[in-house]
């Protein structure tokens, strides 16, 4: 992990998005997907805290070598302003953060669904599973054509992709929930990544778990530092023997977590569903290395 | 900072530190998180998460929404409990050679005994630092903080059992500012941490929710500074031979000079070093070149020299 | 924002004000220096500076200085005194058409009781706001803040002299603030004014000096919102029933609507108003905007109505 | 006065200082010497409060009618932003705000005195009573000759023009006070004006309370609202009758006072010099309107 003052190659729109391209080898050499960066805000704002964006691609080679992109909503302060940044600025930017997606070794059907922002990432572990030989399915969501990131990119990536809307601006109209089943039988999916709002990462737990298949999904909290040192971030996750859950950090010790073990009732504050239940959690057998 | 004529060094009523800029309680981790972002040794020591006797999960998230030039955090205190944290946390602090600052936080009297005592005669431990952010659950839960008694008992005991110095940190907020920090001087206090996070909410409009997960929570980061300003010179005026090492909102060497002036012998940083991981360094640097430039020989000597000439109000 | 299905108009436990923008203490002046700037008409109604008995010429310069997104001011209360206000100001005032709340200060119980009496029967004005930021010259010179004592037998005595509603202007910093809420109620404060300004301070380090006149002053704007929040919050929690005016860093229409949520019947802006005197019209708007979006038809709904999911902190 | 949102028409810099330029008919059809204007800044950033100008130039006529300049000194964040704008950006701008210098109606020559930005408001002032037949000598002061604003106009807006600096580094090497009763004598002065750091402006006055000289000086004090709302700018003003001072805001009572009346030792927050003397002060003649 590495802070760098770091010159931005370009900044552009993509539909609803932006995406913003840097200058930073020491980062860029190291990312792997579902890792995430932090950008610092200009001293003189009063937004005080760094934003932080999941990493889209990371060049190591060729003429785009030594530079990271990364995707992002212009909704508030912090993201407006980076949407207002100009080629050759320069930000105050550390990466790569967090724990990346881990790659299956046997199993070899990999389906990756993702919806909003979170289609970003998922591209970048899309091309590292194809790089490692894995059957890449995808299944993207978005609220309509606008926000659904880079369809003719999914294309080229993967053997399939399912694109759903809520409005059916672009593709099936209707929710992740209701197309993972029956894409998850037509691509024969063994292993499922996931990356995009909680709603969402819950329903593909609960599908997951049901079907005992192995997943990964990266999720996004409120983060301080991203850097470990707060305890700001943490999701609740239920320890391997069931036991009783911890507050890990999604920054460093995610944030890509085995779904099947979080404490979705508790992260999403459901009210009275916060603490341990006395008869423990059910057992989750580890990730297939 | 190599060669230098001036010295950094400051002496907390003879508890030495190196620098003169300490990582605030909460803010720190264990050392390994900062490595490759900054150099451990451009700081004087560090202050702990606030530990409780019992492992503690902590708050509900969000534990943190932004607001103009602060933040608003509720943790809730997350920490692994005393004994873990002696067999796991203090090693790896240890191994960064800081002094390290242990701070005691319970929700009865109590445990504030039973998780000082934990720490006594540990090696890397040079004082501890009394958090009184928490509720007193064997009075109805009301916070600490809102009771000058409550305070006093706590800090009393506290510093009767150590044989590390004793810091209490106060909030703004406490009743009667100086008349509680003279209580927990007298009481056994060696000295005073200024200021804790103030309390304070955010609200989601749009979703008609508070935006932590706890409700409640404390602003810090710069937003505070002129708060915990007032909160040292006040203190520091009716106590001028107490160590205090001020701490809300410092960023920069020239906040720091400033809390030096109001009456600190040390400042912390918090909410600062979690979005710049070079801020010691930095802040050390500034007050260096404050020194020079003013010709002053060691931080300790800016102390009290603050030209106060305004009478104020007259009728 | 004529023709409009929503009504905006407050009631502050029979207090009735057209608009739920109302101008806090010491922040507006007598109407004329906003004219041609903004339409007074926007504002729900105007509390005027801080009332003593005897002309006082106020705090030494400089009387503010700036801080990350709030200022730090010590004015001293320079007014002068309730006679010359009643015969010069508050015709002024009146001319307004806008409610008028006088504040009422003093430095001691018996002026507190001789300026809210002068003020008695004076067409104009609809309520008296009691400020407490005062020192008490009869005990020592301690701030009236400090102890609850003094501040409820101020609260007392005026209110039980006045005809007109009485708000307790109360800092976030008095001890126990919930306690002190429910006693100043209890003593026959009508309703309650959150926050005043923080006490603060601010320093010149280049040039070894405080930053203002008086040394210590009170931090306002943006950067306390989250603290006036809070306040607000807490106090609604134990004293539903009684009205709240929020103020603390309003600057939007959607920072209002945070109060409202909270638990106030209506907000105060100072600040926003020295910076911006179009505020109290655009922070009006946003609150209709945000009802009108929300299907909700007064500001009054709103109280209350923030959804407190979060546990808080769990052992 | 009025509220514009006022086109920058141009920023440049000159000497240490920067002269920026704003098209705001409303504010430059009204206003006089001695005024002033307030930009608001940026609401994303972290300074809260406007900052204050004095006008240099408004011009009424010709190719730049309805144009307003101010000079300014890039020393904090305020002014920093301000030197960082660029043509054709927008500033909420207030003005003209306070009182303006009055002239004399019998007397004729007038010395114009002025230090550091002080100047940028002198010029204004020299046109003004040049328009209206007055003789005008200027001493101007500064650190060094950057900061001496715009020596060459100077010559051309006076008959003479003398110039002080701490380092010589143009004109004579000296204060303003060293020169003030020379100049005095040779350009045969009967009114004095004066603007520029409280330092220079008391060594002014107390030289004209002695040589009974009329003259009026505009002062600065930190302002919060600029509009007479909040009384943070207030300045001790000596009462007629020499019985006492009253706090007179320098938004809207001031900035331009009778130096006579001004209470320093108070203003300067001298020990223990800031209440009334029990004898009262001197009585003060009158501006000779
Ligand atoms: C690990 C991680 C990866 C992320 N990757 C992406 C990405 O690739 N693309 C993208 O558009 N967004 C991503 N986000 C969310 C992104 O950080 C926020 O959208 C962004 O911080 C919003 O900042 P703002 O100034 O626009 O919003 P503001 O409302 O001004 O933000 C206020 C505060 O809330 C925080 N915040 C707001 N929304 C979120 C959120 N959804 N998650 C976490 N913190 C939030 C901000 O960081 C800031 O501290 C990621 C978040 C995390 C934690
Ligand atoms: C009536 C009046 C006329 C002025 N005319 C000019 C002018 O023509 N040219 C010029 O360069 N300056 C002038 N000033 C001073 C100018 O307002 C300050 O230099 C400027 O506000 C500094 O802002 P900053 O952000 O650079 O400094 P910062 O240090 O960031 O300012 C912090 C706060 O202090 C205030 N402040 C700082 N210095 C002064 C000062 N000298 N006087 C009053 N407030 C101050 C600022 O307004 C702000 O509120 C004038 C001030 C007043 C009151
Ligand atoms: C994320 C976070 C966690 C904190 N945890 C603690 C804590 O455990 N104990 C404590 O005494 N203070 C805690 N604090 C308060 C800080 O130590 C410090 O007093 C406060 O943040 C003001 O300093 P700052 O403005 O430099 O952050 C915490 C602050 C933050 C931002
Ligand atoms: C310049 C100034 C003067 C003030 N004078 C008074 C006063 O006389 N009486 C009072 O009760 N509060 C006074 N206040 C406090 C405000 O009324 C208000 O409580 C505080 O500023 C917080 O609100 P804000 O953030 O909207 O400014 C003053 C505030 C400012 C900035
Ligand atoms: S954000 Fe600070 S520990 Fe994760
Ligand atoms: S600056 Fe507010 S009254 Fe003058």
């Amino acid at each position: 992990m590495k802070r760098v003052r770091a010159e931005i190659l370009n900044v552009r729109k993509l539909g609803a998005y932006h995406s913003l391209t840097l200058v930073a080898p020491e980062i860029a050499e190291r990312a792997r997907p579902g890792q995430f960066v932090s950008v610092a805000m200009p001293v003189e704002r009063s937004t005080v805290l760094r934003r932080h964006f999941s990493i889209h691609q990371a060049s190591r080679r060729g003429g785009w070598a030594g530079t990271l992109e990364f995707v992002f909503d212009p909704k508030g302060q912090g993201t407006a302003w980076l949407a207002d940044t100009k080629a050759h600025q320069f930000v105050d930017a550390i990466g790569p953060l967090g724990k990346s997606f881990a790659y299956p070794q046997r199993l070899s059907n990999c389906l990756l669904v993702s919806e909003g922002h979170g289609t970003a990432p998922i591209y970048f572990l899309a091309q590292e599973l194809r790089a490692r030989g894995k059957r890449v399915d995808m299944l993207i969501g978005g609220d309509s054509e606008s926000r659904v990131f880079k369809p003719i990119e999914g294309k080229r990536l993967s053997q399939t992709v399912t694109i759903v809307t809520a409005d059916g601006s672009i593709g099936e109209q209707g929710s992740i929930a209701d197309a993972l089943s029956s894409v998850v039988e037509a691509t024969g999916a063994q292993v499922l990544y996931a990356a995009g709002p909680r709603r969402m990462l819950r329903s593909v737990a609960e599908f997951c778990t049901e079907r005992q298949i192995p997943a990964q999904v990266a999720v996004e909290e409120q983060m301080a530092c991203g850097l470990g040192l707060c305890y700001t971030c943490v999701v609740p996750v239920i320890r391997k023997d069931g036991s009783g859950f911890d507050n890990l950090r999604a920054c460093t010790e995610g944030p890509v977590f085995n779904p099947a073990r979080i404490f979705w009732e508790r992260w999403m504050s459901e009210p009275r569903a916060v603490a341990t239940p006395p008869e423990g959690f059910p057992v989750v057998r580890a990730w297939p290395g | 900072m190599a060669g230098v004529k001036h010295s950094l060094a400051v002496d907390l009523g003879g508890l030495h530190l190196p620098l003169p800029v300490v990582a605030a309680a909460g803010c720190f981790g264990t050392g390994r998180e900062l490595a490759g972002l900054t150099d451990l040794r451009t700081l004087g020591g560090v202050v702990t998460r606030s530990l409780t006797y019992q492992p503690s999960k902590g708050a509900l998230t969000p534990r943190v929404a932004e607001s103009p030039s602060g933040i608003v955090t509720a943790v809730g205190a997350q920490n692994p409990g005393v004994r873990d944290f002696l067999a796991e946390d203090l090693p790896k602090l240890r191994r960064t050679g800081l002094p390290v600052i242990a701070s005691v936080a319970g929700s009865s009297l109590e445990e504030y005994v039973r998780v000082a005592s934990a720490l006594q005669s540990e090696p890397g431990i040079v004082a501890l630092e009394v958090y009184l952010g928490t509720r007193d659950e064997q009075h109805g839960g009301i916070p600490f903080a809102s009771r000058r008694e409550l305070m006093v008992d706590v800090v009393g005991a506290v510093s009767r059992l150590s044989s590390f110095p004793v810091f209490a940190k106060l909030s703004a907020v406490v009743p009667d500012l100086e008349e509680t920090a003279r209580a927990c001087v007298h009481a056994g206090a060696h000295g005073l941490t200024l200021i804790d996070a103030v309390p304070a909410m955010a609200v989601d409009a749009s979703r008609l929710r508070p935006r932590l997960g706890a409700t409640l929570g404390g602003l810090s980061g710069p937003a505070i500074r002129p708060i915990a300003l007032a909160a040292v010179f006040r203190v520091a005026q009716v106590l001028p031979g107490v160590p205090i090492m001020g701490v809300g909102g410092v960023s920069t060497g020239e906040d720091a000079v400033e809390f030096l002036l109001a009456g600190a012998s040390a400042v912390q940083v918090g909410t600062a070093l979690l979005v710049n991981p070079a801020a010691p360094e930095e802040i050390t640097r500034g007050i260096l070149a404050y020194l020079k430039d003013k010709g002053v020989a060691s931080p300790g000597d800016l102390r009290g020299r603050l030209r106060t000439g305004g009478e104020g109000p007259e009728a």
